[in-house]
Parts: C-alpha cells; sequence; structure tokens
C-alpha cells in the first residue's frame, strides 16, 4: 500500500515542446493516481536554468521535504550523483529516467541513445545501399545524450559507404539547427541522408528547401511539425522517411517504477525501455493522435510499467 | 547609521528574512542536516561570488567566469584526479592566464566584458575538449574536505565565514586591498603615485582567477563529477550576488561578505520556492519575482534609514 | 626676467632645477623653453592665463609628463639610472595636490594615505594611517571636524580638497621637500583658506618649498615669496613679490583689469522665483548665494534647477540654464568635441522634427568661441584638449546660449583666469540688463560683490539677506558665523 | 584610406569578409551566392537586436537589456497562438507581438527607474517573469505561422532576403536616428554622464525610457520575424541572442562604457557572427576547437576595433 508515499519529480528543463509533454503526462497520469489515491502527493518541480547545479539543490531541497520517491530527468548523469547519494542515505528511492544517473544506489529508466543513433544509419543504408553523403546534426556540446547518440552513429557509418561531410550542433532546436545547417550548406557536396537527434528535422528540411539543393533523407524525431511536413511531402512526392525519439510519456513509466518500488516490489536497477519509431505506413495515425506543435507521445499505465520490470526481472 | 553600514546590514537582512520564511515553510531545515542541504551548493557559488566581486571591484565585469568555473572542474576532475601534477600545473595556469587577460584588458584599453564574453568560448571549448562527456571524479581529499561532519555547526556554514572572513581581512584590511580598491575608485589617483595599474590589474585578475579555480574544486567535490556544461550560470548568479550585498558596478565599492551573503540569498531563494511548491510554470518566474522583491525590500528600508 | 641660477642660491638648497624644458601636445607647444629653479624655504607663486602651461609645467616636475625636451634635476639625487617619472619625483619629496582628483572616493580618508605613500609599513598600516592623517589635518586645519574614518565619497567636496592638502603635507618616513599646489582653494571659502596660506608660510619657514597655483591674486601676494608669471607656454616674469603690485602682475598676465563693473540701483522686474527657504529673485537680478562652503548652497540649486526641469520632457524654451563648478560631475562630456558639449543645451530649441539642425549648431559655435574667448583653432577638437579654465568657458556659453529666462551657476569661476572673469561679469552684467536673472553661488567674495542681493547660508538655511550697500564682506562673514556665535 | 581604417566599424567587416573567403575556399567557391544569401538572412535577427541593445549600452556603464530572449520568446509565442495559422491574423498578430515588446520594456525600466535595481538585475529578473508567462500561455507548443508570413519571411527578391531588407531598413532609421536626431544625441550625452545632460536640459528619464521598450519592441519583433522564419515558435528561440547582442555591439566598435556607438558596426558584426560559424563547421573541426577559435577571434577583432577608436 503506497497511499501514504509522496513522490517528487525532479525535471531540469521546460524550454521544448518535448519537456512540457513529458510534465503534461506527468500531471495527467500522476494526477489519476493521486486522486485515486494510489499515493498521496505527486509534485513535478522545474528548475530555473537548465544546469546540475540547481538540479542537485532542488534535489537536496526534496529530502528536506520528505518525499518518499523522487523520479529524475538528470541534468547529468554524473553531476546530480551528490545529491542522489544524499537522497539514497536518508532513505529514499530514487528513479532516473531519459536523464539518467550514474549513482548506483538509483534506479535508471533508460533508453540506448547508441541504438537510436544505430537505428538511423541503419535504416539510411537499407534505403541508399551503395552510401553517400551524410550531414550530421548533434545536440549541445558536452552533453550526455548527444555524445551517446553521435557515437551510434558514427559507429554504424564507420560499418556502411555513407560518409559523414559535415556535423552542426543544433542544440535540439529547430531555429539553432536551421541556423546552422544554412551556413554549412554552401560549403557541402551533395547530400543523401541526414542524420538528426530529435527535434531539430524540421529546421534542417526548411534550412534546405532554402536553397536548390534536393531534399535529402532526413531522418526525424517525432515532432508534430516534423510528422507534418513529412506527412506533406510525402503526399506530394512521395518522400520517404522514418522518425524516432524517446516517448515523453516515459515519465509516467518512471512514476509507475517508483509506485512499485515503494510497494515493496523487487526491481533491478537498470531497465530499458524501447524508443517510439514511427515508419512510413504509421505517420498518418501518428500524426493524427498528436497535439498541434507538440510530441507523438505514448503514456504508460500500471500494467506497462510492469510488463516492463518483469521480463528484465 | 552610515552608508557603509547599511550597506552591511541590508545583505544580513534579506538573508534573515529569507530563512525566516524557509524555516516557516519547512521546519525541518531547522537542523544540522537540514542546514547543511540548504547551503553547501552555495559554497562554489560564493567562491565565484567574490571571483566576480574582484573584477568588479577594479570597475570590469566578468562574463566567463561561469564557463572558467565549469573549466576549472573538468580539469579537477579529470587532471588532478589522475594525474595530480598536471592537473594543478594546469589549474595554476589557468590563475596566471586570468592575470594575463587583466594585464593586456589595462594595456590595450580593451573592454572587459567582452574579452571576458570572448574568453567564456575559450574556456568552453577547453572544456569540451577535456572533457567531451560528463564524468571524471574528484580527488579523494577533495571530497573527504566537502562531506566533512563537523560537531555542532554544519560545514557549509563554516566554510561561507571563513571564506568571508579571510576575502574581507584581505580586500577591506591589507594594504594591498586598499590599493586594488583604489583601482576602482579612481585609477588615475594611484597612477599619480607611481603605481602600476597594470599590475594591480592583473592581480585583482589573478584574484579572480583563484577564486574561480577553487569554485571549480568546490563544485566537482560535491557533485562528484563534472561536465563542460556545469557551472554556466554561475556568471549571472555571482553578478547578482555581488549587487545583492552591496556592491556596485562602478567605483571600487564591493563587501566581501556581502558578496557571500548574497551567494547564499540566491541559493536559499531557490530552494524557498521549491518549498513553496508553485506550479511549474511559475517557478523561474518566481526566481526573478523573488529577486526584485529582494532589491525592492533593500530600497524601502534604505530610503527610511536615508530619511531617519 | 628668469632666473639662471645654477644649484647653489642664495635663498637655500635648490630643490629642483628645470632647464629649457618644452613640452608639444602634438601641435600645441604647451610649454616652450622654461627654466626655472625651485629653493628651500620658499614658496612659489605661480600664474598665468588659463591655458599658459601652468598645469603642464607642474606636471613636468611631479613625473606626470615626460618633458618633449630639457632637463630636469633634483636635489639630492645620485647620478646614474634614477626611476622614472613619478617615482622619481615622489623619491625626490615632490608631493602634489591636483585640484579634486586624486582620492579614492570609495575609500577613507586614512585609506587614502596609502596611497602616495607609497613605502608604507605593511603591519599596523591602518593605526598608523588614522594617526598620520589626523595628525596632518589638525595641523594644516585646525577644528577641521573631519575623522579619519569617515569615506571620502561622504564628505562634501570643500572637506575632500582638505583632505587632499592634508595628505600632501603629511608626515611619513621621508618628508616632504615640495609641494605642489594647482590651485588648492578653489572651492575653499575664505577662511579655510587663510588656514591652509597659513601652513604654507609656516611650512615654507620650516625649510619647504611650495609651488602655489592660483588665479586669485589676493592669495598669491599672501603666501609667495616669489612670483612666476607664465602666458603662452613661456615664464615671462620671475620675481620677488614685493616687486609686484597688483596692477603690474595682472598687466603681466596679459590681462587689462576693468574697474569694478556694480551700477548703482537699477530697476529690476517683477519677482521670478521664491523658494520656501526665503531665496527670492527678481527679473534682470543677480542674486548670490554665499555663507561658508558646503552649507548647503550647492543643494539648493540643484533642487531648484530639477523642481523647474523635468526628467520626462525637455522644453523648446527651457525655464532653467545650468552652470556647473563641479566640471567632471556636472558639465563635461568628455567623449565629445567642444562644439557638440556648447550645442547641448540649445538642440531642442533649434531642433526641427525632432532632427539636430548642424548649420544653427555651428553657428552659435563661432559666436561664443569669439564672445567668450575659448583657446582653440578648432571646436570639433575634443573638450579634454581644452585647459581646465577654457573647459569651464565653454559651460558658461552652454547655459548663455540657451534661451533660459533663469541661469543657475553652481560656483562656476572655478579655475578661470582674472581676465576671463572680468569679461564674464561684465556678460553676465548685459545678460542681466537685458532681463536674465542670475543665481550665483560663489566661494569668492569678489564674486559675491558683484551681486545685486546677497542670501547668506548657513547650515542650509538663509541666516542674511543683503543688498546694496550692505553687501560687504564683513556682514558676510558676520552672517556665515553668526548663529554659531549665538549657540556658544 | 587611413581615414577609413580608422572607423571602428570597419575591423567587423574585414572580418566577415575574412570568414567568407575562408569559407569558399573550402568549397572551391562554389556556393558563393547562397552562402551570403544565408548570411545576409540569420544576421537580420541579430542586427535587429543589436540595435536595440546597442541603444541599451550607450546609456552608460551598466546599462545591458539581458530581457531580449525572454521578450523574444514571449512576443513570439503570443503572436503566433493568436494567430493560429490564420493569415487574415497576420496584421493583429505583428500588433500583439509590438505590444508584448511595448510591456516588457515598460516593466523593465519600471523596475530600473521605481525600484532603483540596476539594470543589468533588473532586466535578468524581468527576463523570467516573461519566460514564465510564456511557458504558461502556451506549455511550448509550436505552432505554424500563417502561411503568408511564413511565405515573406522565408522569401526575397533575388539575393536579397526580405528579413534581411526588414533589418536593413531598421538600421538605417537608427542611424538617422544617433547621427542626426536630436534623441540621438540626447542618448550619446546621458551614456558620457547621465548628471551632467540632465543638467543641461536634457530629458534623461523619458530617453532612458524610450530606448528600454525600443529595445524591448525590437527584441520582439525579432522574436515574431524569426517564429515565422522557423515554423513556429521555441520556448528557447532566444537563448543565443542574450550574448549575441551584446557580441554584434561591441564587435561593430560600440563603446561598452556608453556615450559612443555606430550603427554600421552592427551589421557588420552580424554578419561576421554567422559567418564564423560557418566558416568553423566547413571545415569540420569538433566543437571544443569551435569554441575555442570563436573566442580568440572575437578577442582579436575587439582588440583591433578598439585599438583604432582610442587612437580617433
Ligand atoms: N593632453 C593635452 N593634449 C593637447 N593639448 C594639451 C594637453 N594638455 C594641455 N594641453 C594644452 O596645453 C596648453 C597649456 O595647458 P595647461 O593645462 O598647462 O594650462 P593652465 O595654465 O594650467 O591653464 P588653466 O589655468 O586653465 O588650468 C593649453 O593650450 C592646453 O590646451
Ligand atoms: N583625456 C585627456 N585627453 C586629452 N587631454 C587631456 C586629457 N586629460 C587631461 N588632459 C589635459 O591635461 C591637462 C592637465 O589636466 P588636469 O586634469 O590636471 O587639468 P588642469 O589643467 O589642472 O585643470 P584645473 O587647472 O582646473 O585643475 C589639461 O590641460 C588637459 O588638457
Ligand atoms: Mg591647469
Ligand atoms: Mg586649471
Amino acid at each position: 500500500d503506497t497511499s501514504g508515499k509522496r513522490i517528487a519529480l525532479s525535471n531540469n528543463y521546460a524550454g521544448n515542446s518535448w519537456r512540457q509533454a513529458m510534465l503534461e503526462s506527468w500531471d495527467k497520469v500522476a494526477g489519476a493516481a493521486v486522486s485515486d489515491g494510489v499515493v498521496a502527493a505527486a509534485d513535478a518541480f522545474t528548475t530555473s536554468e537548465n544546469q546540475a547545479t540547481e538540479q542537485a539543490a532542488q534535489i537536496q531541497n526534496m529530502i528536506l521535504q520528505g518525499y518518499d520517491a523522487i523520479v529524475i530527468n538528470a541534468a547529468s548523469p554524473t553531476a546530480v550523483n551528490g545529491a542522489v547519494k544524499e537522497a539514497c542515505d536518508a532513505g529514499i528511492t530514487v528513479v532516473s529516467f531519459d536523464g539518467i544517473v550514474t549513482e548506483p544506489c538509483a534506479w535508471r529508466i533508460a533508453v540506448d541513445f547508441k541504438l537510436m543513433g544505430r537505428e538511423q544509419v541503419k535504416f539510411l543504408a537499407a534505403k541508399y545501399p551503395e552510401g553517400g553523403n551524410l550531414l550530421e546534426i548533434r545536440g549541445l556540446a558536452g552533453v550526455f545524450v548527444d555524445d551517446e547518440i553521435s557515437a551510434g552513429i558514427h559507429d554504424e557509418v564507420s560499418r556502411s559507404n555513407f560518409k559523414i561531410v559535415g556535423s552542426v550542433h543544433g542544440d535540439w532546436a529547430q531555429d539553432v539547427a536551421q541556423k546552422a545547417v544554412a551556413g554549412i550548406l554552401p560549403s557541402l557536396p551533395e547530400i543523401t541522408g541526414v542524420v538528426t537527434q530529435g527535434g531539430d528535422g524540421y529546421g534542417t528540411a526548411q534550412a534546405i528547401a532554402a536553397t536548390d539543393r534536393p531534399m535529402p533523407t532526413i531522418v526525424m524525431g517525432n515532432r508534430q511539425d516534423e510528422l507534418a511536413w513529412w506527412a506533406e511531402q510525402k503526399a506530394a512526392n512521395g518522400y520517404e522517411t522514418t522518425s524516432l525519439s524517446i516517448a515523453p510519456g516515459v515519465s509516467t513509466l518512471a512514476f509507475w517504477v517508483a509506485q512499485q518500488i515503494l510497494d515493496g516490489k523487487e526491481v533491478p536497477h537498470d531497465l530499458t525501455v524501447p524508443f517510439l519509431t514511427i515508419e512510413q505506413d504509421g505517420l498518418e495515425a501518428a500524426l493524427e493522435t498528436t497535439p498541434m506543435g507538440s510530441v507523438s507521445n505514448v503514456e504508460y499505465n500500471l500494467d506497462d510499467a510492469l510488463a516492463v520490470i518483469d521480463p528484465a526481472g | 547609521m552610515t552608508r557603509e553600514h547599511l550597506r552591511f546590514m541590508l545583505p544580513i537582512l534579506s538573508l534573515s528574512i529569507l530563512l525566516v520564511g524557509v524555516f516557516y515553510l519547512q521546519p525541518r531545515a531547522m537542523s544540522y542536516f537540514g542546514l547543511n542541504l540548504l547551503f553547501n551548493l552555495a559554497i562554489p557559488v560564493a567562491l565565484a561570488t567574490i571571483a566576480q566581486m574582484m573584477i568588479i571591484m577594479v570597475n570590469d565585469i566578468d562574463l566567463s567566469i561561469g564557463t572558467f568555473v565549469s573549466f576549472c572542474a573538468c580539469v579537477t576532475a579529470t587532471l588532478v584526479q589522475d594525474t595530480p601534477l598536471l592537473g594543478y600545473t594546469v589549474l595554476a595556469l589557468a590563475i596566471v592566464g586570468y592575470a594575463a587577460i587583466g594585464a593586456v584588458i589595462h594595456i590595450r584599453g580593451l573592454p572587459a566584458i567582452v574579452v571576458t564574453l570572448g574568453m567564456s568560448f575559450v574556456w568552453a571549448g577547453l572544456a569540451v575538449l577535456l572533457l567531451p562527456s560528463p564524468g571524471g571524479s574528484p580527488p579523494p581529499w577533495l571530497r573527504t574536505l566537502m562531506t566533512m561532519k563537523p560537531p555542532l555547526v554544519p560545514f557549509a556554514i563554516i566554510a561561507a565565514c571563513v571564506i568571508a572572513a579571510v576575502t574581507h581581512l584581505f580586500i577591506k584590511r591589507s594594504s594591498f586591498g586598499v590599493l586594488l580598491r583604489g583601482v576602482g575608485g579612481n585609477e588615475r589617483a594611484l597612477e599619480r603615485s607611481g603605481w602600476s595599474i597594470v599590475w594591480l590589474k592583473a592581480a585583482a585578475y589573478g584574484l579572480a582567477g583563484l577564486f574561480g579555480v577553487l569554485a571549480g574544486m568546490a563544485l566537482v567535490g560535491l557533485t562528484t563529477s563534472a561536465d563542460a556544461n556545469i557551472a554556466l550560470r554561475y556568471t549571472l548568479l555571482s553578478i547578482a550576488g555581488v549587487i545583492l550585498g552591496g556592491g556596485e558596478f562602478t567605483g571600487g565599492r564591493v563587501s566581501p561578505i556581502g558578496a557571500v551573503i548574497g551567494a547564499l540569498t540566491l541559493t536559499l531563494a531557490a530552494s524557498f520556492l521549491s518549498f513553496l511548491r508553485l506550479s511549474s510554470d511559475w517557478q523561474i518566474g518566481a526566481q526573478g519575482a523573488i529577486l526584485i522583491l529582494v532589491l525592492a525590500v533593500r530600497l524601502l528600508v534604505s530610503r527610511r534609514e536615508g530619511a531617519a | 626676467m628668469p632666473n639662471n641660477d645654477t644649484m647653489s642660491g642664495t635663498l637655500g638648497v635648490p630643490v629642483v632645477a628645470l632647464g629649457d624644458v618644452h613640452k608639444s601636445f602634438g601641435p600645441v607647444h604647451a610649454l616652450s623653453g622654461a627654466t626655472l629653479t625651485v629653493h628651500a624655504g620658499e614658496c612659489i607663486g605661480l600664474v598665468g592665463h588659463n591655458g599658459a602651461g601652468k598645469s603642464t609645467l607642474v606636471n613636468v616636475i611631479n613625473g606626470r609628463l615626460e618633458p618633449t625636451s630639457g632637463d630636469l634635476a633634483f636635489a639630492g639625487e645620485t647620478p646614474g639610472q634614477p626611476p622614472k617619472g613619478a617615482q622619481r619625483a615622489a623619491r625626490a619629496g615632490v608631493r602634489s595636490v591636483f585640484q579634486e582628483l586624486s582620492l579614492c572616493p570609495n575609500l577613507t580618508v586614512a585609506e587614502n594615505l596609502r596611497i602616495p605613500y607609497r613605502t608604507m609599513p605593511r603591519w599596523g598600516w591602518r593605526a598608523l594611517a588614522r594617526k598620520t592623517v589626523r595628525a596632518a589635518l589638525d595641523e594644516v586645519f585646525p577644528d577641521h571636524g573631519i575623522t579619519a574614518r569617515t569615506l571620502v565619497g561622504d564628505l562634501p567636496l570643500a572637506e575632500r580638497q582638505m583632505v587632499e592638502i592634508a595628505i600632501a603635507f603629511s608626515r611619513r618616513d621621508s618628508d616632504a621637500r615640495l609641494v605642489i599646489l594647482d590651485e588648492p582653494t578653489s572651492s575653499l571659502d575664505a577662511a579655510i583658506a587663510l588656514q591652509l596660506l597659513t601652513h604654507i608660510r609656516r611650512f615654507c619657514d620650516s625649510g619647504g618649498a611650495v609651488i602655489f597655483i592660483s588665479h586669485m591674486l589676493g592669495e598669491v601676494f599672501g603666501v609667495a615669496s616669489r612670483i612666476v608669471v607664465m602666458k603662452d607656454g613661456r615664464i615671462t616674469e620671475d620675481r620677488p613679490t614685493k616687486g609686484f603690485t597688483r596692477a603690474t602682475l595682472v598687466d603681466a598676465m596679459g590681462h587689462v583689469a576693468s574697474a569694478a563693473t556694480r551700477t548703482t540701483s537699477r530697476d529690476f522686474g517683477a519677482e521670478v522665483l521664491r523658494l520656501p527657504n526665503g531665496l527670492a529673485a527678481r527679473r534682470g537680478e543677480v542674486v548670490g548665494l554665499a555663507g561658508l562652503a558646503g552649507h548647503g548652497q550647492a543643494e539648493v540649486l540643484a533642487d531648484f534647477f530639477f523642481s523647474r526641469s523635468s526628467t520626462w520632457h525637455a522644453r523648446r524654451k527651457p525655464h532653467v540654464a545650468f552652470v556647473a563648478g563641479d566640471r567632471s560631475r556636472d558639465g563635461v562630456l568628455p567623449l565629445w568635441s567642444i562644439l557638440r558639449n556648447l550645442g547641448l543645451m540649445t538642440l531642442r530649441e533649434h531642433s526641427s522634427r525632432g532632427m539636430v539642425d548642424h548649420a544653427q549648431e555651428r553657428a552659435i559655435g563661432d559666436t561664443w568661441r569669439e564672445r567668450i574667448k575659448i583657446r582653440t583653432d578648432d571646436m570639433t577638437n575634443p573638450i579634454l584638449s581644452l585647459s581646465g579654465g577654457n573647459q569651464q568657458k565653454v559651460l558658461f556659453a552652454r547655459a548663455l546660449a540657451s534661451s533660459a529666462p533663469i541661469v543657475v551657476m553652481d560656483d562656476p569661476m572655478r579655475g578661470v583666469d582674472v581676465g576671463t572673469k572680468k569679461e564674464v561679469y561684465r556678460m553676465i552684467r548685459a545678460e542681466a540688463e537685458q532681463g536674465r536673472t542670475f543665481l550665483w553661488y560663489s566661494t569668492e567674495t569678489d564674486e559675491i560683490l558683484e551681486c545685486d542681493r546677497v542670501f547668506v547660508f548657513r547650515n542650509g538655511a538663509v541666516s542674511a539677506e543683503l543688498t546694496g550697500d550692505a553687501i560687504t564682506e564683513e556682514n558676510m562673514l558676520r552672517a556665515s558665523f553668526e548663529m554659531q556665535e549665538a549657540a556658544e | 584610406m587611413t581615414g577609413f581604417l580608422q572607423r571602428p566599424w570597419i575591423w567587423a567587416y574585414l572580418a566577415a569578409a575574412a570568414a567568407f573567403i575562408a569559407t569558399m575556399y573550402v568549397s572551391g567557391g562554389q556556393g558563393a551566392g547562397s552562402l551570403a544569401y544565408a548570411a545576409l538572412t540569420f544576421a537580420a535577427f541579430a542586427a535587429i537586436v543589436g540595435v536595440g541593445q546597442m541603444f541599451v549600452i550607450t546609456l552608460g556603464p551598466g546599462n545591458v537589456d539581458l530581457s531580449i530572449p525572454a521578450t523574444m520568446t514571449l512576443a513570439g509565442t503570443l503572436a503566433l497562438k493568436f494567430m493560429a495559422t490564420d493569415s487574415s491574423l497576420i496584421l493583429p498578430g505583428l500588433g500583439i507581438a509590438l505590444g508584448v515588446g511595448l510591456i516588457c520594456g515598460i516593466v523593465n525600466f519600471a523596475l530600473i527607474l521605481l525600484l532603483r535595481i540596476p539594470p543589468i538585475i533588473a532586466t535578468l529578473a524581468a527576463s523570467f517573469l516573461f519566460q514564465s508567462v510564456a511557458i504558461w500561455s502556451n506549455r511550448g507548443l509550436r505552432i505554424k505561422p500563417p502561411a503568408p508570413l511564413a511565405d515573406f519571411s522565408t522569401g526575397g527578391l533575388p539575393g536579397l532576403p526580405n528579413l534581411a531588407l526588414v533589418a536593413i531598413l531598421i538600421a538605417i532609421a537608427a542611424w538617422v536616428l544617433l547621427e542626426r536626431g536630436l534623441a540621438g544625441r540626447w542618448i550619446l550625452a546621458i551614456g558620457q554622464n547621465a548628471r551632467a545632460a540632465q543638467l543641461s536640459g536634457v530629458p534623461v528619464n523619458a530617453v532612458r525610457f524610450g530606448v528600454y521598450v525600443g529595445s524591448a519592441v525590437l527584441a520582439a519583433l525579432t522574436g515574431f520575424l524569426l517564429a515565422s522564419f522557423s515554423g513556429g515558435a521555441n520556448l528557447n528561440m532566444g537563448t543565443e541572442y542574450m550574448l549575441m547582442s551584446i557580441a554584434v555591439v561591441v564587435i561593430g566598435g560600440s563603446s561598452i562604457g556608453g556615450g559612443s556607438s555606430n550603427v554600421p558596426g552592427i551589421w557588420g558584426a552580424s554578419l561576421f557572427m554567422f559567418l564564423i560559424v560557418s566558416m568553423l563547421n566547413s571545415y569540420g573541426l569538433g566543437a571544443g576547437v569551435r569554441l575555442i577559435l570563436t573566442g580568440c577571434i572575437i578577442v582579436t577583432v575587439v582588440a583591433f576595433a578598439s585599438k583604432r577608436s582610442h587612437s580617433a
């Protein structure tokens, strides 16, 4: 019985549609759980700046506030370890997801970001067996996710006929990506495909559309504007690509995992969730369920959570 | 009450009010454990604020302190840990580099705000080169130091007091401190007496570098690892801390004790907000509101004092 | 004729000797061939019109400026590689008081001693500094009432200047041998200035040397043992004081002094202002604000100015114009040319549709350059290339060029030479006759005597109102001290 | 020629040209036209916010507007949400964006004037408030701009993007204001010595009010255009313009100490800031090296620009 337990969500950033969808899913699912009496409280906190130091302070405050479990989407896999350790020492259950933490006492609901990079290249390799030139859009320099995805991409590229001819940092933002791509394009040869990290596909497409180059295959990241653009292109000229990203609703999975741990269930410390892939066929369906300007999402219920926990265990 | 006393009292007052607010919202914070949790992350902020204060003291402003602290944290978490000799050498060179920047800014008459802006890219680049993805670990002695549990008073409080006392003695009491503040007050006067402004500015920047290094090390000691973006927001935080602490942007009017208190106030403000349990939409805005509030209270108090 | 003594004089040991020193700033020859020896025990009065080169001469001596050519020798210097510039002069016991610029406002009075006192001991320096400053202040200005722990920024201008002077005379490990005072009394009232003059005499009697620059000839006569006159970068006269009379000195400086210009009673128009503290003025009247320095006169003027002007709306025809005395704080815009500085007040008056009328601006500039004799060959030169007195003239022109019916002047003659002063007095008269009203705060009795009505201030309030023949130095002094005596 | 070289802004243009040539060197001259077109497009955003920031910085030491990114975001989000892709609402939408700028500017200046908070802190604190309102108002949803607006902002004459045209017009207006206008004189006077300016009859508060509001309105306009250009407003879309707006002002040769500014340099510096990133990207350097080089080049350009302006 966890009806007396209190769970907090520690979030480090709210400035994009993915994070907003994540918070919304949390409010919806965890809010329902509170009104159903499953847990006593499920409060979400966001730091005012996207900084590990702020998040560490936030976690310390949660310790003081006496939460029973803290669910974290961390700014850094290691920089909040100090605070996480303190939480564990205070007897608090810590579950990290998306931005996971390496502190052993915490649980991790991880996405295989390397695999996300690999899958993109694999898709392109299947489409263009003869290879070609790739443009890589990276995230924010010095951040763990950026490094992981990029490592996956490069790893797979080395085993294919592709060659990465340009690489820019798009900071996971459409406008930054658009600007960076527009700047590097003039000096690049013809591009076959663009590998991305999510949140930057539409900006890339805009930048390329502004030139007279043929449109390469841009791997998308499940944003609604990306999907809408893809659907438009598909209708107009049969444009083919794929789209993959981690679903923002994974916050709700983390919620259920935390609840289960509080309930006394034995849960392994490392869990994996698959990322959400949208294929050519599923495009229209996915587009329909995605709110305007948001991200494709799935929310998890208790059964989904148990399904994730059990096969792993 | 003179202006100087007021300058000194107001920061203490705003910190006390906030502290009362926090204790009211979360009585559990009123303990050894609670105070340590509230304030331990303020130590690197306080050190960075002191660094910024050194620069503001000579009428400049440093937009690179955040990336510099990040860089120092990366060095501490990697080189210092793996090859201590090299690591400490790099940190020492970084301090010398800071001093050199100060000298160049003065000799060539460059605007400090832009040079440091440019340098912030350089430090960030170096940090990314050193630590492309987060990681590293602090030297054990550092971790031991930062997690020390002295009897009665939490480490965070002791550390804050020590930082404040040492810098106060140096800046406000020593004869060298007078010269440094003099540079901010009236550079020409020092020049006329034959002092070398270049050396004094280099010294001020070098001191800023030293405190930046200390901030980076303290940060790694607390967080147990580093990344290239770890302390970016210290730039604005440190400026705000100096001002909250009663410092002024020009004229060499700074107060080291005030700066430390300013840093504590800013850290505490964030905690206060999370204890308020605002909707997450408004948490960022409330941060701004509290900054405004603290400064507005100061204005009210100083008006009343001025009238009395 | 210049005194070409070698280092052995009859008066005493020479402290410093300049031989044929030249200094030019680009095309400007600020000094052309100055030869001067200063002996121990003498006080040299250095006079000359604005821009004559006085400041440049003393800056060569104290090491701030490197002469373009010529020799500079200090007594007691061992041959070899002497230190350069300011340090060399400091080592030779040369101390300088620059006008109001050499203190750090963010430091306390005692801490300010640390800056010129380079060899101060590291330990226990604070107590030493306090003791030294206190002793120096007590010695030069008895009953000064300044505490060593006060921040200099919190002191009124006159007290700052007192501190700076006291620091120059203070006793340190090596004592002062030559003290250079560049217009030290410009913001001091008569009583304090007298204390300074007394101290200078005492200092010289005990073997020190002083170079005293002032535009107040009375002071120069009162203190100098020798007077050196400069004109256009040259030393034109160098004789014992006894050899001059006031008239011959003014002649030597190259200006014709006209007699007092005050005409007997005129008719004034309606009253244009009356403040709650009793200060009042009529149309066409020149109203003086007198009293000891720092008794609220400057504040009253500034408050009055702000009450009649808005920070939100600029009137095409302003009600009041302001002439600043503290140039760098209240007047000069340091990055601009002379022309732009001069034209600031009249911009709005001559603008059309929000655009500046450049032709009109130039015309006003040329007119006023003629009228007030600003010594420059090009009005687009930076304002800072002008000497102190000439910068002040620009500020005068800025206010007088406007059509404001009331002109407020906050001790505006600081650093203005005798000839120009007379010229300005005449101009003020003429403007007043045309119906302009002047509110004029001054620390100099001569200037107050020019006024039609005088309000004497004491502790921020008006303590006496004097008109006509009652405007005398004696009455003013009495009113300045009256309340104090009553209280005792 | 030497007179020309002494203009502080010339160095920004020389640096931009050097970066352009260096980029073309990689591609062997290919794509010069499209690089120039892209540079003009993206420099336009920096130039517009830069003009606003320039006037603020001209007001003297301590004056800087840190709320530019938040104002951009708020104006962009509210305007796009209001238009909701309806092309008949474009003008009211623009009105909303500019209105948001007006309000943000008033808030900034009210904090500075009434609470006497130093501008750097006041605008920072205000920016947190603006950011919160932006989050609250549409929770990070990216709503597309109406089609005609999107076409306008991404289109242009051959060789001259519409956005650059807008930014050039704004720069010309700013130039006229600064060099010929009464207001420009007043701003420059306040920047050198506010007290002296006030004692010479300059309506100091009105001018400062105008400058802060102007900066916010230009930021709002930039937010509106950027959101239209990139297909929707992001909550973090203005982030890079905080440092960018300051950098273009000073690289462009204006004095950070206030009282001395120039408009042409803003454009030179904006082009430079875009081209330098393009150049380093084209050379395929890693993020670390790229950052270091960016920093070194900025410092070098500033060293040249300010040395000239000192001797001038
Ligand atoms: N740094 C400089 N650059 C250019 N010209 C200068 C500079 N310093 C002084 N001058 C010029 O040298 C001449 C002498 O100036 P100086 O300041 O010595 O005059 P002064 O006798 O002190 O005048 P005042 O009584 O007004 O103070 C003036 O014409 C002045 O304009
Ligand atoms: N920044 C500057 N640029 C050019 N010339 C300058 C500058 N600063 C000072 N000067 C010149 O140096 C000379 C000495 O400057 P200082 O400030 O001592 O003025 P001053 O003549 O002594 O004024 P006062 O007699 O009123 O004290 C002045 O004549 C001035 O022209
Ligand atoms: Mg002079
Ligand atoms: Mg003078």
